[in-house]
This record gives structure tokens, sequence and C-alpha cells, in this order.
């Protein structure tokens, strides 16, 4: 395989550093305003539009999930207030509990389809329910939405070819890439890495993608530690007394939520922050405000499904924007990816409700709907996504960035001027690139992605060795 | 003394109330061209509980033995299942059902070396604690079990001959409801028979008085194996005809907590009665599939209804209809 | 008469405390025996060894020339041992005539048999009829064995250990907790079965009328030995079970407490 | 070096929130032989009362006063909080859904318990909501001290004394007190005690707030170093299950032997063997049973 040196290698991923968000393409669909819209063709009747929302009410889990609800309720309640979709069919949410247990999921699914005749189904927060309900869903013939569980598997292998299902947020394996692209940018003289991952499929696969990624672009580095905490887990001191003799110059963490907040309090009072570069998939994304200011600043702390709600921020991106306070002043909080993912996915279905409208009149099919949806570009919240056609899956550009305290927020955000993105198309498997294991984006990383030379960058750590040929440092 | 008798045939005679059950069994064979689909789909789910609560009920009811522990033997049955379809490409639901009936008794036959020595809550104790072992099993490796994501189990043949290619919903609700409905008549009659043989007697003398029914000449332990076996394959059964319903098999199912939904079965339908946990069975499946549906706090209004149950009702649904059943033809 | 059954030095130990202690023990065939003496003077451990409950540490038990000493229960009822509990085992939730069926099933193998329904075997209920009739409890085949008063439950597990077709029979206080008045009709029934049927019979009793009134010998433990054995006649006029044992002029009363 | 006195000190920690849970639970099961599945509840139950108290006090309160709440010596005063809540919910508990169940089969006390479980779960999350409650600002306050090279969290060193000091303080209180004789009698015999004029009723709502205030002083001690979250309480019961069953079902020398046994492994586990981390705690279970299946201590 070749050997490339590692700037090249970047922007050859097209990866940018810096506060733009790529251009707006004009006239794209998008979501939370109100634009200027035909009326409706034909007659559409005025029966409440039925969505089935399921997701974690209760558990540890059920900081994802309310707020997912949440911003399900958000956008209905504003297609409401405009007399509900095609200006006829007022929403109706019918909420589920996730946490039931996946048996007892699949079996509420099916009550709400058969049952209750729900239009469209909504939500899913674990990424062990999506298997298991997405067959159930293409087996009810009922338009299903997933704004997360976001296992490759869904796609890679428990439906290979969805027709009803759809899921917008970013797969598992891209966290683990824009992680370690981050990493590898900021930090490419790495050699000792150490992982400490939450114990199920997303752990994991950022652990497997994180080392690949790091194989391609930081070659030399070695993992040299590995913890594995029960997702659950608020205790960490031995697996950070675990991590801190291993002497790893950087650890690579993907545990979420309240675990993350114990996690990172106990770190701090560790010193782990002041031996080793951190570099974590998930840590802002989860409940953005439970992180306190005592959060160190500068280690890459990642946003699962690319978004933060100050990103893209103030006037760039006015959906953002908008979306934000609207939502702070309808739940008194900030969005955090689930509360953005429940609102784009109802006006995406609203968007693909329309179009359909346009094209064939009256109130369309489920096909006409999801024809429409299949490569559906939407600018949201978040930016601009994609449905790719050929798996149902959403993307929308990787953004990852660098914790920082601003006067602003009684949190830390991502560093608004240092904010990583990295083209979607750039970190995924294409379409027809045969599914693999543990993931397609896997193999197909292993197999395409060059080999950045060794030693292709300038040591600048005093006493480290020096290159034999100095190539220019990357700006950090 | 030596006047003749005449025998005294057992005033339950069995056989005479099976005649209770032809009107039922006619409910449950037009179920579903009546039924909204979704009514019947649950129903199949009521009947593999049913079949999981019986087999646990010869252990709790028959043998007086508390597992904690059931969820291993209904998960060694979906596992196997979806372990046959993964490594074996078998698509045969008899097959299934063979391969789960063999994997139940292997694990069944280990574990129940182990437990059948101890009985009240040590047993519970130590049959939680083997079901946790197969949990963190199936959790850890995830390289053979799929972790946290499962198995999918594609939808098997039946009979060499049906097949749930398209309409799945319409198979579910038609044909393999009906291939339960099968299985579980079956299960039912040779639990039937089992609880009413002398086998079934022993066991029940065992539950009443473990040292008495040593000096009938009982072999314990080895019965009380042979019944730990027993109850372990109807819940692998059960276990392997639910992956059809589920379409996935999770770690969930072996979860302690899934036993305790066993248990809650067979006690809200009365465990002292046959019929008790099938009626548990199909209840619980009823009220926790509308709890969940209508309120977040479907584990309080369970809880709950467990409580008072308990305390107010502890012969379950049957028991106490069988109470007032008879109270109301007065006392004879 | 020949010996049925005989204790070789048998020995027992809890802790520091020789519960029996290298006890020669023999019934004869046929004969109604009676164990006596004070709480804890080792009668009912070893009746517990004999019939297998317990091992013994020490000794050989022979059984119709035998050793038994070490096999399990099963093997000694198989042999012809059986017995009754002092404070009384029954099943509690089966009818009376379930318990009887129950230990007769077990004596023909069939407990083994999964797929056959115990209601179908005629015989088996004919027997369990008339053992019930033999103890005057056939009014109360159907009743629970919980719902029986105290003297029929005493028959009742009688009645049961009876169903394995024993050669010998240990009754263990089989009238302790009854009534007075119950006593004497127990005791006939018991007696009048056992002996009809050439069962060799040993019983463990605190009432000496019944003892004296039933017994064709007496054999009396202190202490984990054996203080006296003989008939009934000759125990009474012993000077060391007098005093050991007896000691006033009233006997001892029957207490609920084991040997 | 200072790395190994690190791994025993955290062991320690371990140990010492798990002898608390444990040991309320062992505790119960000795004196009223019924075991409380809904025990991790309470634990969680105390870990939430002292995290919402705190929580409240460092910043609702101290809102006007530039920053940092209460001092820290208020907050630590109120840390117990959680175990009294506790505490109060088992006295009210015992006697109303316990008590009937004395005289019935064990199974109805385990599913009496077992929806227990499930209400406390919910009444939980009705009274906090869904998000984890934190009261870190006593952990940050107390900041860290030196071993070797590196830092050590001093807070955990307060969750090992109090750990330490309850199991002597327990151990006095049981082998040195009249009260501690009247409860290991009725362990004993209960009929016996009662009949010795021992109000039985009275022991038994004592043991079981006791063992109760044990489970919610460990979550109100914990809950600085980590946070309140749903789900906490089934994690702690099965583990503490674990200790239990390795120390003896009722035995407080059982509990804190089986505690540090379980601390010590699980540091090992994750250290060393974190692919079987999980199934090696229960088949340590599992197998103890099998051998002494009342416990290395256990006396039944």
């Amino acid at each position: 395989m070749a050997e490339v040196n590692r700037r090249d290698f970047l922007s050859g991923l097209g990866v940018t550093v810096g506060t733009a968000l790529t251009a707006l393409p004009g006239v794209l669909p998008s979501v939370g305003v109100a634009h200027a819209q035909d009326k409706p063709k034909g007659n559409i009747p005025d029966t409440p539009f039925k969505i089935g929302h399921m997701t974690f009410f209760t558990g540890a889990a059920a900081v994802l999930g309310e707020p997912m609800y949440k911003g399900q309720l958000l956008a209905a309640e504003e297609i409401n207030a405009q007399g509900g979709l095609l200006g006829k069919r007022k929403i109706e949410i019918l909420k589920a509990d996730e946490n039931a247990g996946t048996d007892a999921n699949v079996k509420e699914l099916r009550r709400l389809k058969l049952s209750e005749k729900i239009d469209f189904f909504c939500g899913i927060t674990s990424s062990g329910n999506t298997p298991a309900l997405g067959p159930v869903a293409e087996e009810l013939k009922v338009l299903t939405i997933f704004v997360d569980g976001c296992t490759d598997f869904l796609f890679d292998k428990a439906v290979p070819n969805p027709h009803y299902i759809f899921r917008i947020t970013n797969m598992q394996s891209a966290d683990g890439v824009t992680g370690a692209v981050a990493a590898a940018m900021t930090w490419p003289r790495t050699k000792r890495i150490a992982h400490i991952h939450p114990d199920y499929s997303y752990g994991r696969n950022a652990f497997d993608h994180f080392r690949i990624v790091m194989k391609k672009m930081v070659p030399g580095a070695e993992t040299v530690s590995e913890a594995w905490p029960k997702l659950g887990t608020t205790d960490f001191s031995s697996h950070i007394t675990k991590t801190i003799a291993a002497k790893p110059d950087l650890l690579a963490i993907s545990v979420w939520g309240g675990d993350y907040v114990a996690f990172y309090k106990q770190a701090l009072r560790y010193g782990m922050f002041d031996k080793m570069h951190v570099a974590s998939m998930i840590a802002f994304g989860v409940a953005p405000h439970a992180i306190g200011k005592d959060h160190p600043e500068g280690i890459i702390a990642g946003v699962h499904s690319n978004y933060h709600f100050t990103y893209p921020g103030g006037d760039k991106w006015p959906y953002n924007k908008t979306f934000v306070e609207k939502y702070h002043k309808r739940f008194n909080e900030y969005p955090n990816f689930q509360a953005e993912g429940g609102y784009t996915a109802t006006y995406m279905l609203k968007t693909a409700i329309d179009k359909a409208n346009h094209l064939a009149g009256g109130w369309p099919e489920d096909d006409a709907i999801i024809s429409v949806l299949e490569g559906l570009m939407m600018a949201a919240p978040a930016g601009y996504v994609y449905i790719r056609p050929d798996n149902h899956q959403g993307y929308k550009d990787a953004i990852t960035g660098f914790s920082k305290n601003v006067a602003e927020y009684p949190f830390p955000i991502l560093d608004p001027n240092r904010i990583i993105t990295i083209p979607i198309r750039n970190i995924t498997a294409p379409p027809g690139w045969p599914k693999g294991e543990p993931t397609s984006t896997y193999t197909w990383i292993d197999k395409t992605w060059p080999q950045v030379a060794m030693a292709a960058e300038p040591a600048k750590a005093p006493g480290a060795a020096r290159p034999a040929t100095p190539a220019p440092a990357k700006k950090q | 003394m030596s006047t003749v008798t005449t025998v005294v045939i057992p005033a339950r005679s069995p056989i005479r109330r099976l005649w209770y059950a032809a009107p039922v069994l006619a409910v449950l064979l037009v179920l579903p061209w009546v039924a909204e689909q979704y009514q019947t789909i649950l129903l199949a789910y009521g009947l593999v509980m049913a079949i999981a609560a019986i087999g646990f009920n010869l252990l709790l009811g028959y043998t007086g033995l508390l597992s904690f522990g059931h969820s291993a033997y209904f998960g060694v049955g979906a596992y196997a299942v979806a372990l046959m379809v993964k490594y074996l490409g078998v698509v045969s639901m008899e097959l299934h059902l063979l391969g789960a009936i063999a994997a139940s008794v292997l694990v069944t036959a280990i574990f129940g070396i182990a437990c059948v020595r101890y009985t009240r809550i040590f047993f519970s104790i130590l049959t939680m604690a083997l079901s946790q072992v197969l949990w963190s099993l199936a959790f850890k490796f995830f390289w053979v079990t799929g972790g946290t994501d499962g198995l999918r189990v594609p939808t098997p043949t039946l009979l060499g001959v049906v097949t749930g290619k398209g309409d799945k919903t319409a198979f579910l609700v038609h044909q393999y409801y009906y291939y339960v409905l099968g299985v579980f008549l079956v299960c039912v009659a040779i639990m039937w028979v089992i609880v009413n043989s002398p086998f079934g007697r022993a066991l029940q003398a065992i539950r009443d008085n473990e040292t008495r029914a040593q000096f009938v000449g009982i072999p314990i332990w080895r019965y009380r194996w042979v019944a730990f076996m027993l109850s372990g394959v109807f819940t692998g059964v059960a276990g392997a005809l639910w992956v059809p319903l589920n379409g996935l098999t999770t770690p969930d199912i072996l979860h302690w907590t899934f036993s305790g939904k066993i248990v809650f079965m067979a006690v809200l339908g009365g465990f002292r009665t046959f019929v008790g946990p099938i009626v548990g069975a199909v209840v619980y499946n009823y009220l926790e599939s509308y709890a969940v549906g209508y309120t977040v706090y479907w584990q309080l209004f369970l809880g709950v209804i467990l409580v008072v149950l308990v305390l107010s009702l502890p012969t379950g649904i049957v028991g106490t209809a069988e109470r007032l059943m008879a109270r109301r033809r007065g006392p004879r | 008469m020949s010996v049925l059954l005989e204790t070789k030095a048998v020995v027992k130990q809890f802790g520091e405390f020789r519960a029996v202690d290298r006890v020669d023990f023999r019934v004869q065939e046929g004969e109604v025996l009676a164990l006596i003496g004070s709480n804890g003077a080792g009668k009912t451990t070893l009746v517990n060894l004999i019939s297998g409950l317990l091992t013994a540490d020490e000794g050989h038990i022979l059984f119709r020339g035998h050793d038994v000493t070490k096999q399990p229960v099963k093997e000694r009822i198989r042999a012809g041992i059986a017995r009754s509990f002092q404070l009384v085992n029954l099943f509690d939730q089966l009818s009376a005539l379930d318990n009887v069926a129950l230990a007769i099933f077990s004596r023909q193998g069939k407990t083994r048999r999964l797929l056959s329904l115990a209601d179908a075997d005629r015989p088996v209920w004919q027997e369990a009829t008339d053992v019930l009739a033999l103890f005057r409890l056939d009014a109360h085949a159907r009743t629970l064995a919980g719902g029986l008063s105290q003297g029929e439950r005493k028959l009742l597990d009688v009645a049961i250990a009876y169903a394995l077709k024993p050669k010998l029979l240990f009754l263990d206080e089989p009238t302790s907790g009854v009534g007075t008045r119950e006593k004497a009709p127990i005791m006939d029934t018991i007696v009048s079965v056992v002996r009809s049927e050439g069962i060799s019979a040993a019983i463990i009793e605190h009432d000496m009328d019944v003892v004296f009134s039933y017994s064709d010998r007496i054999v009396a433990m202190h202490q984990g030995t054996i203080l006296a054995d003989g008939t009934p006649d000759q125990i009474r006029r012993d000077e060391k079970v007098l005093t050991t044992l007896i000691g006033t002029p009233e006997p001892p009363r029957p207490s609920q407490g084991g040997g | 070096m200072d790395i190994a006195l690190i791994h025993v000190f955290n062991a320690l920690l371990y140990a010492s929130v798990l002898f608390l849970i444990a040991g309320g639970l062992s505790l119960i099961y000795g004196v009223m032989r019924i075991v409380n599945l809904a025990h991790g509840n309470l634990y969680a139950f105390g870990a939430y009362v002292s995290a919402w108290i705190i929580g409240y006090l460092s910043t609702s309160v101290a809102v006007g006063e530039a920053g940092s709440g209460a001092p820290t010596w208020v907050l630590l005063a109120l840390l117990p909080a959680g175990a009294l809540a506790a505490a109060a919910a088992g006295a009210l508990l015992e006697p109303t859904l316990l008590r009937p169940f004395y005289k019935r089969a064990e199974e109805y006390q385990l599913l009496v318990t077992f929806g227990l479980l499930m209400i406390i779960d919910d009444v939980i999350r009705f009274l906090w909501g869904p998000y984890p409650l934190s009261a870190s600002v006593v952990f940050e306050n107390f900041g860290s001290v030196t071993v070797g090279d590196t830092l050590y969290p001093t807070y955990n060193f307060l969750v090992i004394g109090v750990g330490a000091l309850a199991a002597v303080f327990l151990w006095a209180f049981i082998y040195r007190t009249r009260f501690g004789v009247v409860l290991r009698a009725t362990s004993q015999d209960m009929r016996m005690s009662a009949a010795l004029g021992v109000n039985v009723n009275r022991v038994y709502v004592q043991a079981f707030t006791l063992g109760c205030f044990m489970a919610g002083l460990g979550g109100a001690i914990i809950v600085p170093s980590q946070s309140a979250v749903l789900g906490m309480g089934v994690d702690a019961l099965i583990l503490s299950f674990i200790v239990v069953v390795i120390g003896g079902l009722g035995s407080l020398e059982g509990a804190l032997l089986g505690a540090l046994i379980v601390g010590v492994v699980r540091e090992a586990g994750i250290t060393w063997f974190p692919e079987v981390e999980l199934a090696v705690l229960y088949l340590m279970a599992a197998a103890v049973l099998l051998v002494r299946p009342a416990g290395l201590f256990g006396r039944a």
C-alpha cells in the first residue's frame, strides 16, 4: 500500500479546522423555518397523523431518550401550529418506553402498528434495539426513521436492503474514525495509546475504528492498555489506575452520559489529564450541561452524531440558531444530538410528505414518501443531512473539537475556533462496498486507505529523536 | 380388617377437567380469523411464555424449588437456534426445536447437578448466579454471540414446507400462530401427563416433605435433577419458539430480571394449580404490553400489581377463581 | 424366632457427645419391641442409624444377615426397613389416599414413570384403599393430609410406612402429641395390623402404659447405651430401670422431646 | 510500587461501599431470614437523597455568594441525610409490606421485594427525573494527595474510613450492646426469644431499619465521587449478592470478607483480565455455593 505523508493524507480526507461551514448551496429544503410553500395539492384527510415514538424514558439511558422525545415534540408542535402535515393532519405522538427490554419493544412496535395503526415510527436510542426493531418495522411495513441506535450492524447485516426504515444518525464507525483522525492530526507523535470504552457494541466499534485509523495514520503507535467498564459504571478508580500505570501518551475514550461525568471528575483527582492527551468520541454529545467548568480544556471532546448545539454557531447557520433558541425556550435546557435528531427526523418526514404531495397530489402513499426520502439532502440544525439511497443511512459531515470554557455558558463547549470537520463520504464505506467484519467501514479503511509514512513528521517534543528527513510541521 | 373395600378413585380425576378446555381450545383455534392481527401475535407470545411458565412451575409448584434463573434455559433455547442459523445455516423450525432441546438438556444437566442439592433461598440464589454466568458470557463473547447487538434469526421453515417469504406479519398471525399453538398443546399435554404420573406425585411428595419422601424410597436428588432438566427443556423450547417472534436473540433474555418475569407469571396465575402459570403467562403478557404502551411508569404499575397480588391473592388468578367457585357451590 | 436385625457396636458421635455408644441391639422376626429411655438416651438416633437417616461412625448393622451399615435409604427400604416419624411427616398437600399410593408406587418402582397417568393404575389405588381401610382412615381418603387430625396423621404416617411392605417397622413415638383417650385406639389399630401381617415392629414410646401393654420385649436405653433388655415383666422389676428411668411411682410424662 | 498501593486503595474503596450495602443485606437476612431484592434500590435512594441535598445547597443557595456554595463541612455534615432517608424508608416498609410475610413461604418474600424493587425504581425516577444527580462538589473540595508520583483523590480515604468505621461500629454494636444480644438471640431462634419476652416485631423493624441505613449510607458516602444514576440499584444488588454468597448469608464477618474479596478480584479483573471480569465474579459466587452453600462464614 502506498505510503503518503500525513499532511497530504489529511487534505485528501478534506479535513478542515476552523469556523467555516461548507458554503450553502442555495435551494435546499430546510427545517424549522417557515418558508413559502405551495398549497397542498388534492384532497388531504384531516385524521391525525400518528407517530409512535419509542425511546428511553426510564433507566440510565433516559438522559438520551428524553431529549429525543422533546426534539420530536417541539417539531410536532410547530407543525401542528401551522395546521399539521400538509396543513391538515395534526401530529399525535404515542410514547413508548424503550427500557422495557428488546422483547417488549418488539411487541410494542407491533402493537403500535397493528393496533394503534401508527403512520410513522420514530425514536430508538440503544444500538441493541435497532437490529431487533428494524426487521420488525420492515415486516410490518411501517415507515420508520431511527433517530439513533447507531450500530453499523443494522444496515450491514440485520437489514441489508431496507425499504421502510431509515436512520439519520451517523453510524458508530464514524465516531471512532473522527476521533482518531482528530487525534492523529493533533498529536501525531503519539506512541502509546490507552483505551477506555463501555463494554458493548458502541464501545467496541469505537475501539476498532480508532485503532484501524491510528494504524494508518500514526504508524508505530501501540495499544498499551484496554479497559472495558460496563455500561452504567460510575466507579472508574480501577480503570483510571490501570490506564495511568500503562503510561500512555494518549487516551481514547468513548464512555458517555453520567458515566463520563463520573469518569472525568475522578480522573481529575487522579491527575490523569496532566499525564496524557485525551480523545473522546462522545464526551460533549450526550448531556452538554452536565459537564462542569472543571472539565479540562483542550481535550478532543467528541460529539456523537456530529451535533453540538454551539455549532454551527451564531448567525452562520440560522437553522441551528433558531432551533436552539426555540428548544431552550420550550424546555429550559440546551439540545443534544438526540434532540436535534428527533427534531430533524420529524422535519425530514414533513419535507418528504410535502414533496411527494407536490409530485402526485393528495396524501402520499408510503412508497412515494420513501422514494423522496431516498437521496434527500436537507439542511438541518446540524448542517446538511443526506440520505443515501442504497442503505437508507443519513450522512452528515463529521465534526469534533476541543473542550473550552467560555463566558456565555455555565459548562464547557467545543472551542468555536478549532472545530474539526471531515466530509462524511471520506470516512465511510462507499455504496457497493461489500459488507465486512466487524464493519464495512472498517474493512474499507483497512483495504483502501494509504499508510502514512513512518517518521514523516518532525518531532517537536524536546528529547525526542529527530527524524532524518524534516518535513514542515503541521499547525496544531 | 379384611372386609372388601371399594376403590376410591382420586377425587380430582383430572380427565374430567379436560372438558373445560374444549371451549378455550375452540377460541384459540378461531382467533386468527376474528381478532385483529396484533391480538393474535400477542397471544402467540402468551402461549410461548406459557410453555416456559409451565416448565418453570414443574419446579416451583410441583417440586417446591423457586428458580430465579430460568432466563438461562430460555436463553439457551433461543441462542441454540441463533447459533444453528449462524454456523450451520439451519432454517427448519423442527431442527431448531430439536437443537434447543439438546442444548437445554446439556445445560440443565450440568446446572442441575450443582443446584438440586439445595433448596429454598440457596437454590434460588444459585440458579440466579448460574444464569448470570451465562448472561455475562453471552455479553462478553461477542464474536460468537453478537454481544449486545445479538444474533439475527431469519424466519424459519415450518414442517419443511411453509416458509415466511413475503408478508411476515401474515405468516406470524396464521402459520406461525398455529405452529406455536400446536407445540403449546403438545407441551401442555406432556406436562399434564408428567405432573399426573407417578413421577409427578413423587415430585409433589418431595415438595411437601423431603425427609418423608426419602423414607418411602424416593431418590430425592435424582428426581429433582430430572425435574430440573424437564423444567429447563420446556423453558428452552419456549426460547426457541420465541426467536421467530422477536427475530433476534439478545443477552436481555438471559438476565436474571427475565427470570423474575417468569416467576411473576407463575405467581400471577397461581402456581399451586396446573393451569395457573398458563393463565398467568397470557395475562402477564397483556399486562406488560399495555402497561408499557400506556405509561412510562409501567414498572411501578407492575410492581404494585405484584405486591398486591402476593399480599391479598397469594393463590393467583386461578387459585382465587377456584376458591370463589367453590364458595358459590357452597360447602359440600 | 430368628434374628431379623442386629447392630454390632454401633457408634454415633455428635461433636463431643456420643449419642449412641457401642450398642448391640437385636430385633427378632415377628416381635413387637419397645425402645424406652429418657430424652437424649439415644433411642431416636439408633433408629435413625438403622433406617439410614444418619450413618454410623463405627460398628455394623446387619439386616437379615446382610450388612446395610453404609447403604442408602432406598436400599434399606427395598430390603424391608421402614419407619414412621415422631414429628409426623406427611405429604400435606396430597390426599390421604395419595400419600399411601405414593408409597406403593415407590415400592413397585413405578415412580420412575414419567409418561403414564398415576390415576390409571387401578391395582395401586385398590391396594391404597385397602391400606387406608386397615388403618381405619377410609373415610378420609380424599382429605388432604394437612387437614387431618393429629391422631389421624399419626395413623397415616404408619400407614405410609406399612404400604412399603416392610419386614421391620420402626415407630417413633406413634402416640406423642395425641390426646390420652386416642392413644389406645391408635395403638390397637397399629399393633393389630403389624401382628396380623407378621411384621416386626420397634416402637419408641414414653408412655409406660402403652409400652407395657403392647410389647413383647422392651429395650431400655440410657446415655447412649443399652441399660436393660427383657420382657415387660422383667423390665418392670429391673432395679436399674426403676432407678434411672422410671424413678418415681408415676411413669415419665409423655414428652415432646426426642431421643 | 505506588501503583500497587493505589490498586490496594481502589480495592478498599470498592470493598467499603460493598460492605455497607452487602452488610445491610446480610444483617436483614440474618435476623429476619428475608432476602430483600429491593435492597439495592435503597442504596440508590440514599445516593439520590444525598446528591439532591448537596446539589441543592452547593448551587441554588449559593448563587449570591460568589461561586462556591455552603462550606464543605456543612455539606459533609448533611451527607448522611441519604442514610437517614433510607432508614426511614426501611422503618416504613417493614411493618407495612414485609411483616405480613414472615409466616408465609420464602418465595412470597422474594416476590414482594421483587415488586418493591420495581416500585422504588420508578419512584426515584418520578422524584428526580432521568438525569444523573451529582454531589461532586464535596469530592472536588477534598482535592488530591500525592502517592508516589501519582495523585489520589483524598475523598476516597474518607469512604474507606467510613467503611472501616462502620465495620468496627457494627461489630461493637452486635457483640457489645444489649441490643446486639437481643438481635443475635432473635436471629438464632425467633420463637425462643419471643418466649423470653423479646418484642420480636420491634427487633425486626430495628434490624430492617439498620440494614437500610447501611445501604443508604453506602449510597450517600459514594455519591460525591460518582453520581446518582437510574439503574444503579440493580447493579449494586447483584454485586452485594455475590458478596453475601461468598461470605455467607446472614454473617457480617462474611460480608466484610466477601466485600474485600470482590473488591480485590474486581480490581485485578479490570487490570489483568478484562475479558472475563464479569463472569469471574459470578463464577466465584457459584463455586462458593457449590463447595460451601452457606458461604465461607455461613452457619446455616
